[in-house]
């Protein structure tokens, strides 16, 4: 059963990632910009398109391994996710801070293979991707201890689940803010969509990538981005248990949409931050979310 | 203020509803003058070359093959559709047709060739030099025009006779290659 | 105040034996014919009586008298004077004192020359090669008269152009020519450390695409305007009405004032949707495409009653010389009307929207700043001089059309950085509705077009500026025969701004150059046009294959 | 049994000895000089860790022992350092064989002399136990030969000037030691530690704190504790040749945590120890150290620098972990006291961790530096194809350090930082810590992404390094190998390391920390096995940490892979190499190269204060 | 199998790069345009890319100019496989009014091989969709030569022709 719980995260990860991503495409078209806006399936088209194309490569290893690392890491985190407030086999194996260093292990392999390429853009991307990675991952990491300090243990369904558990105190509230203001953030849309900024650095990392490679690093943005918001709904939205797992899953699914709308209308109503702005949006978010994990210790 | 402004955003976005047309699937007609792709009415032109010597972009070519027969080519790759041929055309045998729809995978599509028989002086080959008020008629015409129609480009030059040699350096026309 | 004869008077009194004639032909133009060796301190002690740089135009005039024109032009903003230094050095040595040392903004005018006439400054700082293509061989200058239109020497492998060393510790990033940024093809060596800009070369021009030989075959005075309107696709109107200014002074025509007024509607008309369409760009430079969106969703409107009235979207085709081609009828005006309240109700909610959002001040504010003497000094014009603090507009300083009967502010902020530039364009906006209300309104009856008989006297100069949305575009004509100007200069806009973008990037963030080198709105296809037409006089020298050959190995071995 | 312990340490010493009379006199025949250099420091290391195997799984040592008028002691505690010495030692004379003739102009006599008794001044450190005479020629003799080693290449404009504020620096914390055992009522010369902490019972308590304090000076500048790390460590590290770097990195500074922790562990008398008071200074110490020591690194543009500020970085990793335990060990909570183990052996863990890649790191800069000639990253890249072997070593290496699963890094950084955000949940301010450490690894990364890029991945040296490149000779590669399969197997098998460090303290009698090591239930607690480490503690529900990751993570990451592989290969797409794509003008060159100091800029500039800034 | 779909999704998500070299911005505003509320092209799947690695479709506007002219065929060697070009507006399609100007090369044929053409100065938004929706089959071609030929002598000219030649001075003189 255990197993079948990690099957079922894969595929569902898998299966809706990009439909999610159709449809904040459009909602950025129909809600906020006035016009019909891309098909819902979208996003698989290209993705399966780019899976088609030529491949492009500088002709170095880490440039050609970096995408297939990065889908699998996040691939790999997503294993670990209680969705459905199911743990699963893989749970016992992992703690938090696993999951924090696995998913900068994608984000690692996409600057790696970034800087493989060479490229001036991909290299000024990089190094505001990084940027990014150092100041927002911690909020991450806060949002995850949080709920560690509360339950008193690292393991990952027990403070995943736990942040509400005692209901919405003083800081659950702080870093339910902070964390919807990073989710921006950590999916790279406005205003923070700084290091894949198109219009200066041509989608910054990924310039150089084509074809299949590029497929997987959409992929794995695409995943990124739904766990990011999965991790939303579970941790901050209170369990609605219905006692079957199927339905559990369904009603988490439909909090992401919520989630996904609430990304598309933020992204789309604002202009990209400049990298030394979002830094200073970020040392905020830090401090707060510090000052909420203080707070927790105490119980508030 | 960040937020009363975003909500301005919002309400402005909301007011105007989807707008998008339909189209390809439905057709969005033109403005009644639309200066679309030029049409000729054979009947009508009497090859005097206005157009010829007027567009900019010197896209209508003609060939004089012999004394009586002219062909005149308009290259439509090349037309910016400003419609000073059909200003010029003192028979008014050029109008700007509401067509816009001109894309196409063959150059050859939007071409426009036209034969015409000429009036020419049986005694000294050349066509008649009518009214002479008319700019038009000024401009040349003056013997043979012969403009590479195979290549697409102008030999701007009116000849009084046919030149071999120039036709040779008209095929050997090349661009720089880098 | 200074009227002509004040400044007559004041140049006879200090140049007395360098000044060889004036000539006045109309109370607002005013042309000096001087001896070279006081090009420099003439062109100085004009600056110093309050003139403004715009553009030199050289000429070949070999064939008349072995020599190569060269013509400062400045304005008199405050005096509605335009004044000219004409002066003239032999073809064997044609070299002249570079103005470029005191009038910054002079520097790619004389290049210009150096590329296409073969001219030669003495003290020029950076005598680069600026318009034509890297393997372009040197000594080819294909503006002379003697090199045919469609010469095309063949392409060289490997001559690339030398850029500028970067400062210590920088890195170059290359912006360009195929970059979303600029959407036109140019390019900017940007030096950065980090992501701070400490400096940018320019290498651009690739838009060049020569006209000027054109009217070697075909091309009269009144196929002009279609080409001008080419030079740009979104201010065409601009440059034709600046050109059939240019030959409605040469010619000494009077064109009928509702002609005059269907120009002022179409100029405005063309200002409404340039500034929109600026107002989008902008808003997708900083990343903000909901702007974009909505701003084009508005200026739609605009483009579908510019293709009922004129038969296009753009590149209208209205203006010609002699008049206007389609006349207004009242039910176009109306909808015009329609049209432009729509907008005005629209704009003012975007405006609303916009205004007071913080996070767009976040990236306007503060960026690309440059204080208003230095804006004088670069010669800037337009929204991006009006954003510092520089009061000018050719319409109130020097009108033409109808807008000297209209009533219209001239906006000007003394924020002197890109929020500015939104500023001054949106409030532009709102004037040009304004213009068009009160022209719809005054419009008089009559013919649209006045006969042009097109039999301009030979050798007559004139010059004649235009407001564009982007800035001041300033047209210089010389008449010539066949039916054909002799000479046409265009500067367009962008040609004094962009010059000036150097100065705005210093210390700006790498980010903040999409909207920096986006606030002034560039057009580098005007920049680039060089648009000359002038009639093939004397016959016809080609060079031989081999001669060209041997121009461009000479050019090879020196680029090594 | 205890007599033969320090017999063969006494011989091992002796064989150093010798190597450093009889290498000097071969030192004209270079490759030879190296070789012998080798074989006799590794039979004396393969004496030393002899004796550290039998002294941890066999239970030898833990006597007190007077050779020569000197204390020695080798219990399980100085043979796990011990260990590292002689094994770093080995490595380090192995490279420098053929590193060293990459300077023909310098002669090596001076090198081969010191090189041995550098490594006998730090096996002293952590086998003599007294504070004063022993303490003082191990001092003096590390100090002093790693003085002429690091001023080794004293022809370069700088170098003999850093060198001396080195030795000026040690011979300051030398003092501080010095003076602070002399400030314990009664104190003679030649004291042990044992005889020490009877007197400083009788210490009063105000000259207690400043005998700790100095103490935690003395030792904490050895460390690289900041602020006296940044005065000579990055100096020293940087213009020390590759190999002699790779042990100052690796194991010198390590004698600093050996001494802290022998201090403020074992130099514990019954009354007048304020724990919790100390454990809170130094794991502030450590956080303070860790914070501005990575940004720092995170600025610099020499490698071999940028591995120095590093090094300060991680030794702050280990001080926060060893003040944490000590913080935690003074705690009222059962739970928090029996979580002052996790922390204490993530301190150890990681001490050995960055022995093991530290001197990867520096080895692999040494072999850079050999084929390029240069260590500067802005000038370096694109070696990627050049230098494979050395590419993939390094870029274990700075996973590793960066922390990443499955790299030795991970393993004692997660030990550290959970341990602190668990007993958070009592003492609050430790929370704060681990989310710092959590976040400058994070910056680590950041560091050495840039470091990895730039000198293997990136483009360069084929513009400002016109030397033909290759690979380095087996000699060199060889050492690095060891160290990278030794970096993977510590990160794969934590469990292993675990069962070391329990069984280490367990055989280390005399601590404040061996009552709870040696209690019973500790067993239950921690499942140690091959699936990784999971930490149950009694008092918290459920199972409340584990590091399974290595094996089961790597597992899911595999299967993971494959499927992306699979992905990638499935639309049957060909393959083609392309040049970059920069807008179409120009073509990748050395102009437009985006250079490391341009990287992270922003950060940079945020973080201006915390020093280290590189001047242009 | 999934290859397949691969080639099935193709011409679902043409992604657009693109390339002036050497337009006037006519073409560019339009192809702008497109992008916008009222044309959307999104609907089609398109979007614009900035990078031509991700490109599928290499859109040049304008004349290729003499510096241009390597510079496209080097962002077109940088597109994978499969690729398609379209030549938006007169200049791209056949060079425009300077199509043998002394700095231009001429159409975007010259630097690359076309696949579609949309002539226009500039072509409509509405043109740009149609040629967009051509090359993914949704409509059918409009355009075709044109071959017009006067199978007599034009009587209304010939007539005129008579009536000037009665009146004309000279035959007037000669007849007298």
């Amino acid at each position: 059963m255990d197993i079948l719980y990690i099957v079922v995260n894969i595929l569902v990860f898998l299966a809706l990632a990009p439909f999610f991503e159709g449809v904040v495409r459009r909602v950025t078209a129909r809600v906020v910009q006035s016009r019909q806006g891309p098909p819902l399936a979208q996003p698989y088209w290209d993705i399966l398109k780019l899976l088609g194309k030529q491949n492009l490569s500088p002709g170095n290893l880490a440039f050609k391994i970096a995408p297939v690392v990065a889908l699998a890491s996040i691939l790999s985190v997503i294993m670990f996710l209680p969705l459905g407030y199911r743990e699963n086999a893989l749970s016992q194996y992992a703690d938090v801070i696993t999951l924090i260093y696995l998913l900068t292990l994608g984000g690692v392999a996409c600057l790696l293979g970034a800087i493989s390429s060479k490229n001036a853009y991909a290299l000024v991307g990089s190094s505001r991707e990084m940027i990014t990675m150092i100041m927002v991952e911690p909020v991450l990491a806060m949002t995850l201890i949080l709920g560690a300090v509360k339950v008193k243990s690292l393991a990952i369904p027990a403070s995943v689940l736990s942040v509400t558990g005692a209901g919405y105190g003083a800081s659950v509230i702080i870093m339910l803010v902070v964390y919807l203001m990073a989710l921006q953030a950590f999916v790279g849309r406005q205003p923070f969509d700084i290091a894949e900024a198109e219009v200066e650095i041509l989608e910054g990392p990924f310039i150089e990538y084509s074809g299949p490679n590029l497929a997987l690093f959409k992929y794995y943005m695409l995943l990124k981005q739904m766990f990011y918001a999965a991790l939303f709904v579970i941790v901050f939205i209170p369990a609605i248990k219905t006692g079957f797992y199927g339905l559990d899953v369904l009603i988490q699914l439909g909090f992401v949409l919520l989630v996904y709308v609430l990304i598309a209308v933020l992204g789309s109503t604002h202009p990209r931050l400049r990298i030394d702005q979002a830094q200073k949006i970020y040392a905020v978010l830090i401090v707060a979310s510090l000052v909420a994990v203080g707070l927790s210790v105490y119980g508030i | 203020m960040w937020l009363t402004s975003k909500i301005k955003q919002v309400l402005m976005v909301l007011k105007p509803g989807v707008v998008t047309l339909k189209y390809p699937f439905e057709p969005h007609p033109v403005a009644k003058d639309f200066r679309g792709q030029p049409s000729w009415d054979h009947h009508k032109c009497v090859g005097c070359g206005g157009c010829a010597a007027h567009c900019p972009a010197r896209t209508i070519m003609i060939r004089d093959v012999c004394q009586d027969l002219r062909i005149m080519l308009y290259d439509g790759s090349r037309c910016t559709y400003c419609g000073r041929c059909a200003d010029v055309c003192p028979e008014n045998a050029i109008t700007m047709t509401e067509q816009y729809e001109l894309a196409t995978n063959d150059k050859n599509d939007i071409t426009v060739n036209m034969e015409l028989f000429m009036l020419t002086c049986q005694r000294c080959g050349r066509c008649y030099n009518m009214e002479t008020t008319n700019m038009i008629d000024k401009m040349g015409l003056k013997g043979y025009r012969y403009d590479s129609l195979e290549a697409r480009a102008v030999i701007p030059r009116a000849t009084e006779h046919l030149d071999i040699k120039m036709l040779e350096e008209t095929e050997h026309y090349k661009r720089p290659q880098k | 105040m200074l009227t002509i004869e004040e400044i007559k008077k004041q140049l006879k009194d200090k140049y007395q034996n360098s000044i060889k004639n004036f000539d006045s032909p109309y109370s607002t133009r005013l042309f000096v014919d001087i001896d070279k060796s006081k090009v420099r301190d003439i062109s100085n002690e004009i600056i110093r009586m309050g003139g403004r740089y715009l553009v030199s135009v050289g000429y070949d005039n070999i064939a008349r008298d072995k020599t190569l024109g060269l013509i400062h032009n400045f304005s008199m903003d405050r005096d509605d004077i335009f004044v000219s230094v004409r002066t003239a050095a032999p073809v064997d040595n044609p070299e002249f004192d570079s103005i470029t040392p005191d009038i910054p903004n002079a520097g790619w005018s004389e290049r210009e020359y150096i590329d296409l006439l073969g001219m030669k400054f003495k003290g020029h700082p950076k005598p680069k090669k600026l318009i034509l293509a890297d393997d372009w061989p040197a000594g080819v200058y294909p503006l002379r008269k003697d090199v045919p239109w469609n010469l095309m020497p063949p392409a060289a492998e490997d001559v690339a152009y030398e850029l500028d060393e970067a400062p210590e510790g920088c890195t170059t990033i290359p912006v360009g020519p195929f970059h979303p940024t600029l959407h036109e093809p140019a390019h900017f060596a940007v030096f950065v450390d980090g992501e701070t800009i400490k400096g940018c070369d320019y290498r651009g021009f690739m838009v060049h695409r020569g006209i000027e030989k054109l009217c070697q075959t075909q091309l009269t005075y009144n196929e002009i305007p279609f080409v001008a309107e080419r030079i740009c696709g979104i201010c065409g109107s601009v440059h034709a009405a600046t050109y059939a200014q240019c030959v409605e002074f040469a010619a000494g025509l009077k064109i009928s004032r509702r002609a005059e007024y269907i120009r002022t509607i179409m100029l405005e008309i063309e200002r409404i949707h340039s500034h929109l369409l600026w107002l989008g760009i902008a808003g997708h430079l900083i990343g903000f495409d909901t702007v974009f969106m909505q701003s084009w969703r508005v200026r739609e409107a605009i483009m579908w009653y510019s293709e009922k009235l004129t038969g296009n979207r753009k590149t209208y085709g209205m203006i010609v010389a002699g008049g206007v081609r389609r006349d207004i009828t009242p039910e176009l005006a109306d909808e015009l009307r329609s049209v432009i309240n729509t907008i005005d109700k629209e704009l003012m909610v975007i405006y609303k929207a916009v205004a007071g959002d913080t996070s767009i001040h976040r990236r306007t504010k503060g960026v690309g700043c440059i204080t208003t003497e230095e804006a004088k000094l670069w010669s800037l014009v337009g929204p991006t001089a009006r954003a510092r603090n520089v009061d000018i507009d050719s319409r109130r300083d020097h009108p033409y059309a109808a807008y000297d009967e209209m009533q219209f502010d001239v906006p000007v902020v003394d924020s002197c950085d890109v929020w500015g530039t939104v500023v001054v364009r949106i409030l532009e906006t709102f004037e040009a509705i304004k213009i068009i209300r009160q022209a719809l309104d005054k419009m008089p009856a009559g013919p649209i077009m006045t006969e042009f008989d097109e039999n301009v006297t030979p050798m007559r100069h004139a010059i004649s500026a235009v407001e564009a949305p982007r800035g001041e575009a300033v047209h210089y004509l010389i008449s010539g025969e066949e039916n054909r100007p002799e000479r046409w200069r265009v500067r367009a806009p962008t040609y004094p701004n962009l010059q000036g973008v150097p100065a705005m990037l210093l210390n700006d963030q790498f980010a903040d150059l999409p909207i920096i080198i986006g606030s002034i709105d560039p057009c580098f296809s005007c920049t680039d046009r060089v648009v000359k037409v002038d009639v093939r006089s004397g016959a016809m020298s080609h060079l031989s294959s081999g001669d060209l050959e041997k121009i461009s190995r000479a050019k090879k071995t020196a680029g090594r | 049994m205890n007599i033969d312990l320090y017999g063969s340490l006494l011989t091992a010493m002796a064989i150093l000895l010798g190597a450093a009379v009889i290498v000097p006199i071969l030192s004209s025949k270079r490759k030879l000089a190296g070789w012998v250099n080798f074989i006799l420091v590794a039979v004396a290391g393969v004496m030393l860790l002899n004796i550290s195997y039998i002294t941890i799984f066999q239970g030898g040592g833990a006597e007190t022992q007077k050779i020569m008028g000197i204390y020695f002691l080798i219990d399980g505690f100085s043979a796990f350092f011990i260990a590292i010495i002689s094994f770093l030692a080995i490595m380090s004379a192995f490279y420098s064989i053929q590193y060293m003739e990459h300077y023909p102009d310098y002669k090596l006599w001076s090198y081969y002399l010191t090189f041995p008794l550098f490594i006998i001044g730090m096996i002293g450190i952590v086998t003599v136990d007294d504070l004063s005479t022993g303490f003082t020629i191990a001092w003096q003799l590390m100090t002093i030969a790693s003085y002429f080693l690091i001023r080794f290449e004293y022809r370069t404009e700088g170098n003999v000037r850093n060198a001396n504020k080195y030795l000026i620096l040690m011979e300051l914390a030398w003092v501080f030691i010095i003076v602070a055992t002399f400030l314990i009522n009664g104190s003679a010369v030649g004291d042990s530690l044992h005889q020490l902490i009877e007197k400083m019972g009788a210490t009063s308590g105000m000259t207690l704190y400043i005998v700790y304090g100095l103490l935690l000076v003395g030792f904490g500048f050895k460390a690289g504790m900041f602020p006296f790390g940044q005065l000579w460590l990055p100096d020293a590290h940087s213009i020390a040749p590759s190999p002699i770097s790779a042990l100052l990195s690796g194991v010198m500074i390590k004698t600093g945590v050996y001494g802290i922790i022998r201090t403020f562990f074992w130099m514990v008398p019954a009354e007048g120890y304020d724990g919790q008071l100390w454990g809170i200074v130094i794991a502030s110490f450590g956080v303070v150290t860790l914070f501005i020591g990575t940004n720092q690194a995170l600025k610099q543009v020499d490698a071999k620098r940028l591995h120095a500020y590093h090094s300060i970085g991680q030794m702050g990793y280990i001080i926060l972990g060893i003040g944490s335990a000590l913080v935690m060990l003074n705690s009222a909570s059962v739970t928090v006291k029996l979580l002052s183990v996790i922390a204490i052996v993530g301190a150890l863990y990681h001490t050995l961790n960055h022995t093991v890649f530290k001197g990867l790191l520096f080895l692999s800069t040494g072999s850079v530096l050999y084929a390029t000639g240069t260590k500067d990253l802005n000038k370096l890249g694109g070696l990627m194809k050049l230098m494979p072997v050395t590419a993939v070593v390094a870029g274990i290496a700075s996973l590793s350090i960066a922390g990443m699963p499955a790299f030795s890094g991970f393993a004692s950084k997660w030990t550290i930082i959970s341990s602190n955000i668990l007993a958070g949940s009592r003492i609050m301010f430790l929370v704060i810590f681990g989310i710092i450490a959590l976040f400058i690894s994070a910056v680590t990364l950041a560091s050495y992404v840039k470091f990895f890029g730039m000198t293997f991945a990136s483009s360069g040296v084929e513009w400002t390094v016109a030397k033909k490149i290759k690979e380095v000779p087996a000699t060199m590669l060889i050492p690095k190998l060891i160290l990278a399969i030794l970096c993977l197997v510590q990160g794969l098998f934590p469990f292993i390391y675990f069962g070391l460090f329990i069984s280490i303290f367990k055989n280390s009698a005399g601590s404040i920390l061996q009552p709870i090591f040696s209690e019973i239930m500790f067993d239950g607690m921690v499942v140690n096995n091959a699936m990784g480490v999971a930490v149950t503690v009694p008092g918290m529900q459920g199972m409340v940490s584990s590091v399974a990751v290595p094996l089961v993570v790597l597992a899911v990451l595999a299967a993971a892979y494959v499927f992306a592989w699979l992905l990638r290969k499935s639309g049957g797409a060909e393959e083609k190499e392309a040049p970059t794509w920069l807008c179409g003008y120009q073509d990748l060159n050395n102009k437009n190269r985006y250079v490391a100091h341009n990287m992270y800029s922003a950060f940079k500039k945020a973080l201006r204060w915390t020093g280290g800034n590189i001047k242009k | 199998m999934l290859a397949k779909l691969c080639k099935k999704a193709f011409p679902r998500s043409l992604w657009v790069y693109h390339c002036n070299s050497g337009a006037c911005n006519g073409c560019d505003i339009e192809i702008l345009n497109v992008l916008t509320p009222y044309y959307d092209i999104e609907r089609f799947g398109m979007k614009l890319v900035a990078s031509p690695r991700h490109a599928d479709v290499m859109l040049i506007s304008g004349a290729v100019t003499r510096p241009t002219l390597p510079l496209v065929k080097k962002a077109y060697a940088a597109m994978p496989e499969p690729k398609l070009v379209f030549g938006i507006g007169s200049c791209a399609s056949g060079g425009g009014s300077w199509f043998d100007s002394y700095h231009v090369t001429g159409g975007a044929d010259k630097a690359v091989p076309v696949n579609y053409i949309i002539p226009g100065c500039p072509p409509r938004p509405e043109a740009i969709i149609y040629g967009v929706a051509l090359a993914l089959g949704l409509v059918d071609k409009k355009a075709s030569p044109i071959e017009l030929k006067q199978v007599e002598f034009p009587i209304d000219a010939y007539m005129k022709n008579k009536a000037w030649e009665e009146r004309n001075v000279i035959y007037q003189v000669l007849n007298n």
